[in-house]
């Protein structure tokens, strides 16, 4: 049997494939497709200090091998979840992942804090979501900023903080490097690309929030990039995510740097894609002759690794 | 009721009605037992990434014995061509059954069910189902012209059928919702029941307070999950909360949801 | 008849359908496949001042719905070009663009006054190649850098001076601003998103270069992005690209405020995309009562436009 | 020798030779009255962006009259495998001949033709074009076991037809590049021919210089154009300079490229 389980900042999660905020709802949602708790852990849908109703529709939008989304964080606000989703989340016994957005360092800390002996095993801080006016990217795009905000979130917890970045930025690199001096645990890489689609028969945009996130296989190149730029540069466990549809693009973003990884958009195109992903690696392993899948993070550019 | 699940079904048969207009049968048990109508799946219409989003089709009718279900389509884009191109044989991937669907559970009632365009696609299945519980049905279809009218010997089988043609080609000359208007003057129904574009389902809304009669819409939006874990196709709901178009819809009680505009 | 024709910085093309630099060789390649003249305007591969061997193979790797390439600017450097190539892409009696990729402002200069009265029509800048070591993006991504060098070539030549910006920043619109203020006649977007891929089974990155420029359709949402956010707040003529495939995802980017567009790596999924492209936008006007095509641009943010 | 053009073209018949390895007729007049030995097309394989690029597939066999031409492939990935669900009646579009085939212009010469695996697809066309020009040919083919030899019967119309395969399991025991190292102790010939995998062209270049017999081999390297647009696909010429593998190859003089370790 393969060894598949991964430690990320603390977290133990029996195999590396998570999913990416946003894409799953509370987990309760695809329940009756597949058995949630084979998951490496959940992360929620990024969550506001109060309820946030989200963007007009149409808020989704097809694109060549992927879609843009604008929903812009509708969420029943941090009180709600706690008291209503969260219980069912940790019903499937394995770790949650609180995805915070916060439009302040101010709301960042009272996140924080409120989710802090609520049962998440772990936060997750959006500081790269495209689809709102305040925070999210805003927030993300510059060091200094990412960094302040990331130190006083650390400062007001003791869960494990993964920062999220974008890659809406000249230099993800330095912008990881910001993170990790301010004290962050481990880093999501990516969240989507800014970008837009026109109706040219109405000839306005197609979304109502005219700009929106791409995700999906079409920007997995990016992703990959991005894993294997920051991971040879900052020495934190990277969630990798972007495009991953089948254990071959997951493998992708583990040989780049990645210690775990996130289905999102996938779950669109095929609901199995996490479960098939875990096999996928599991017989990677196998026919490789690779006893711990941890063996091959960074593989792609590390001269040595685990024995195999 | 059954719960959503994943299926690879085969194609029975694919068979084009009009131009531009398809008939899918699938082998699909367990749908065919569990799916109610007003239900829908998401299929995923091609073999690559491109398109990457399933499709969202309405049951059309099923047939539990023969575990048979089927979809009546119109070639929209890529993702419904695509669609139209498998034949016997072949199989497809779809998530299923999924959303609220109809209520059918009274006994013996009067009802009116509008289906314009390919709207008319989940009123089949409903049609059958109210049958089989005795209501009294007068089932009024609408398109642009006759080649619109899709399949209306079958519909027969369950109800009276009046159909409307924009260009009075075949019927009624003029829109189904005037169609609508009509019948109600004429008759009373205890309920109505309307699948289409938005327009027409708007229409019902406001009939359905002018008159009284309640009545249950099937609305479209862009989706992504189809299960509600995405937010993609959310609805302005009158309580104020945005409703999730797939589980919460996408039959809505009329006075559920708030049209713009 | 529809009126197709652009004058794109004082350059007249009768159609504003030209080619991406970079995938349309000297125009001479495509020539017994379709009547290149009918294009609105070629555009070279990017010229340097020495020959330039390019990068080691492989280089180039598809992705879903585009492909990563990193050539690395071979070519046979500005001289052989003058006396080779140029003279063959001016028999197809259209305008011809000369992308410059110089590796400083002295290679840039250089490079724009041999060319200056070479018979090219004019030049495209290209700031933004993410396949080279020096030069390219690394010139490109910070504003006051490009816009020194921007100025110094707009000063050098009498030419008109086209500039070629990278999407891999934080700010396009600053950037464009930069580069605008310093004298640009005009801007293309967008040059290639960084990106790479790597081979799971040797797990090594599957480019001889390692990272690579995606390009093709899976780009085409962050292209429309740039056009529409660029051309709202700079008041220059823009050439927009980035997986053009049809009559309907050339006019996103003219809706969007693009006064010409590019074909570029649809090339390579169907070579007669731009002469189809050229037909839809006459049949796109004919249908929609529109005379001239230049009226739409930016017509999905613009309230106006010219009478339908 | 004609110029490229893109033409669609009818499926005719497309067989499965054995698993994983398919022929494929097309009506493609042009084509088969202009296309050369060695020469190849860009195909179109999917309907959407996902494969987006083409995929390169060497002439197997033309036959000028009837206006067909084939294509021996193997399914190796996503490309190759959308194109072998292509049926009769089926349209594809191609982008063809394009590059510098083998070169037949001499007359009544002995040669040797070597194809390792699916290398062996160009290789029918050229025999029958040596076979015109009186040449006498040995025909050596290679693979890793008997089912991996394809269509041995037909190359057996234009020359003696030599088997190796790595089991044993028909024909030489080994690889077919030993195969032709014996073939050339016991016999001489003017000229060799070969197309395979780089381990086996390589193999090749050193017998040529070794036993000063001239060799042409045709490459395979990742194409995006196919026309010598893109740079995409170059590979090192002895004279330093970089070629395009579509236009100034995909065949070779065994001396004008160097290969890499
Ligand atoms: C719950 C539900 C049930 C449906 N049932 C049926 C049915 O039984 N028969 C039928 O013919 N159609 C039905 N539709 C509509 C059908 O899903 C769309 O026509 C189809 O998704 C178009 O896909 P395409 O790739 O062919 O077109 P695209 O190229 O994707 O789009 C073509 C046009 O369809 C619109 N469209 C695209 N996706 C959607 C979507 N998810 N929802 C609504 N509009 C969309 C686009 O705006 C565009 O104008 C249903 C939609 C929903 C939401
Ligand atoms: C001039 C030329 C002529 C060819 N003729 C034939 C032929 O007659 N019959 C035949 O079976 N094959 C031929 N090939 C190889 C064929 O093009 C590839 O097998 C095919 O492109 C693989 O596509 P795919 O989508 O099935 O696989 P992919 O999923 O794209 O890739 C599968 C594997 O094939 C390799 N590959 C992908 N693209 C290419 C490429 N363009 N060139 C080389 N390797 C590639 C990849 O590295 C990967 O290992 C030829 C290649 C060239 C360059
Ligand atoms: C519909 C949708 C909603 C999303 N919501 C969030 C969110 O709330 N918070 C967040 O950090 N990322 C969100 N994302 C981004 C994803 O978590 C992920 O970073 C991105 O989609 C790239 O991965 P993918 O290509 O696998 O989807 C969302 C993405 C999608 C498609
Ligand atoms: C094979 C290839 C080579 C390219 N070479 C250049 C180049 O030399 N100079 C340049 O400015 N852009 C170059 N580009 C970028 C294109 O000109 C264009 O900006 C980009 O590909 C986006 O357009 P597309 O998606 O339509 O290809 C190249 C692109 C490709 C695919
Ligand atoms: S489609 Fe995802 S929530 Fe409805
Ligand atoms: S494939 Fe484009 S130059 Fe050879």
């Amino acid at each position: 049997m393969v060894d598949l389980s991964v430690e990320i900042a603390g977290i133990k999660m029996k195999n590396p494939v998570l999913v990416a905020s946003g894409t799953f709802g509370s987990g309760v949602e695809y329940a009756p497709v597949f058995d949630v708790s084979k998951l490496g852990a959940l992360v929620t849908k990024g969550l506001t200090l109060d309820p946030c109703p989200g963007n007009e529709p149409p808020r989704i939008c097809e694109t060549p091998a992927g879609l843009l989304n604008a929903i812009g964080l509708q969420n029943p606000g941090v009180d709600s979840f706690i008291d209503d989703l969260l219980p069912q989340m940790l019903d499937f016994g394995i770790p949650v992942i609180a995805n915070i957005a916060g439009r302040t360092k101010k709301e960042f800390i009272a996140l924080a804090e409120r989710l802090t002996n609520a049962g998440v095993a772990g936060l997750e801080m959006n500081i790269s979501c495209p689809n709102v006016k305040a925070g999210g990217m805003a927030l993300g795009t510059v060091p200094e900023a990412a960094a302040e905000i990331v130190e006083a979130v650390v400062q007001s917890t003791d869960l494990p903080v993964i920062v999220k970045l974008t890659p809406n930025v000249t230099d993800i690199v330095g912008l990881a490097r910001a993170v990790a001096d301010a004290g962050a645990h481990a880093l999501s890489l990516i969240n989507t690309l800014l970008g837009m689609a026109i109706d040219v028969e109405a000839r306005k945009p197609l979304l109502g929030n005219v700009t929106g996130g791409l995700s999906g296989p079409a920007i997995r190149p990016v992703a990959v990039r991005a894993v294997w730029e920051v991971s040879q540069a900052v020495d934190l466990p990277i969630i990798g995510m972007g495009g991953i549809c089948t254990g071959r693009d997951a493998l992708e973003f583990i040989l780049a740097g990645a210690s775990a990884v996130a289905v999102g958009s996938a779950f669109f195109h095929d609901p199995l894609t996490a479960v098939k992903i875990i096999e996928d690696l599991q017989s990677y392993c196998a026919r490789n002759k690779i006893e711990e899948l941890r063996c091959l993070v960074g593989a792609a550019w590390k001269n040595q690794g685990c024995k195999e | 009721m059954i719960e959503p699940g994943e299926y690879t079904c085969r194609v029975i048969v694919q068979n084009c009605l009009s131009p531009g207009y398809y008939l899918l049968s699938l082998e699909a048990p367990e749908l065919a037992r569990g799916a109610l109508p007003g239900q829908f799946v998401m299929i995923r219409c091609g073999d690559c990434y491109d398109p990457f989003l399933r499709r969202p089709l309405s049951i059309h009718y099923v047939d539990g014995e023969k575990g048979e279900v089927q979809f009546l389509y119109q070639v929209r884009g890529k993702g419904t061509a695509l669609l139209a191109e498998r034949s016997a044989g072949d199989k497809v991937q779809l998530l299923g059954p999924l959303g609220r669907g109809f209520s059918c559970a009274e006994e013996g009632k009067k009802g009116v069910l509008l289906g314009a365009g390919v709207g008319v696609a989940p009123i089949l299945y409903l049609a059958s189902s109210l049958k089989k519980r005795r209501w009294e049905l007068l089932i009024l279809m609408g398109a642009r012209s006759r080649e619109g009218i899709l399949r209306p010997e079958v519909y027969e089988l369950y109800g009276r059928v009046a159909v409307a043609t924009e260009d009075g080609s075949s019927g009624w000359k003029g829109s189904v919702l005037g169609l609508l208007k009509e019948k109600l003057k004429q008759f009373s129904f205890d309920k109505i029941f309307a699948c289409g574009p938005l327009p027409v389902l708007k229409g019902v809304q406001q009939l359905s307070i002018e008159k009284g009669i309640p009545a249950e819409i099937s609305l479209e939006e862009r989706m992504a999950c189809g299960v509600g874990a995405c937010l993609g196709c959310t609805c302005r709901g009158s309580g104020g909360k945005q409703l999730r178009v797939c589980l919460e819809g996408p039959v809505f009680a009329a006075e559920e949801v708030i049209f713009d505009g």
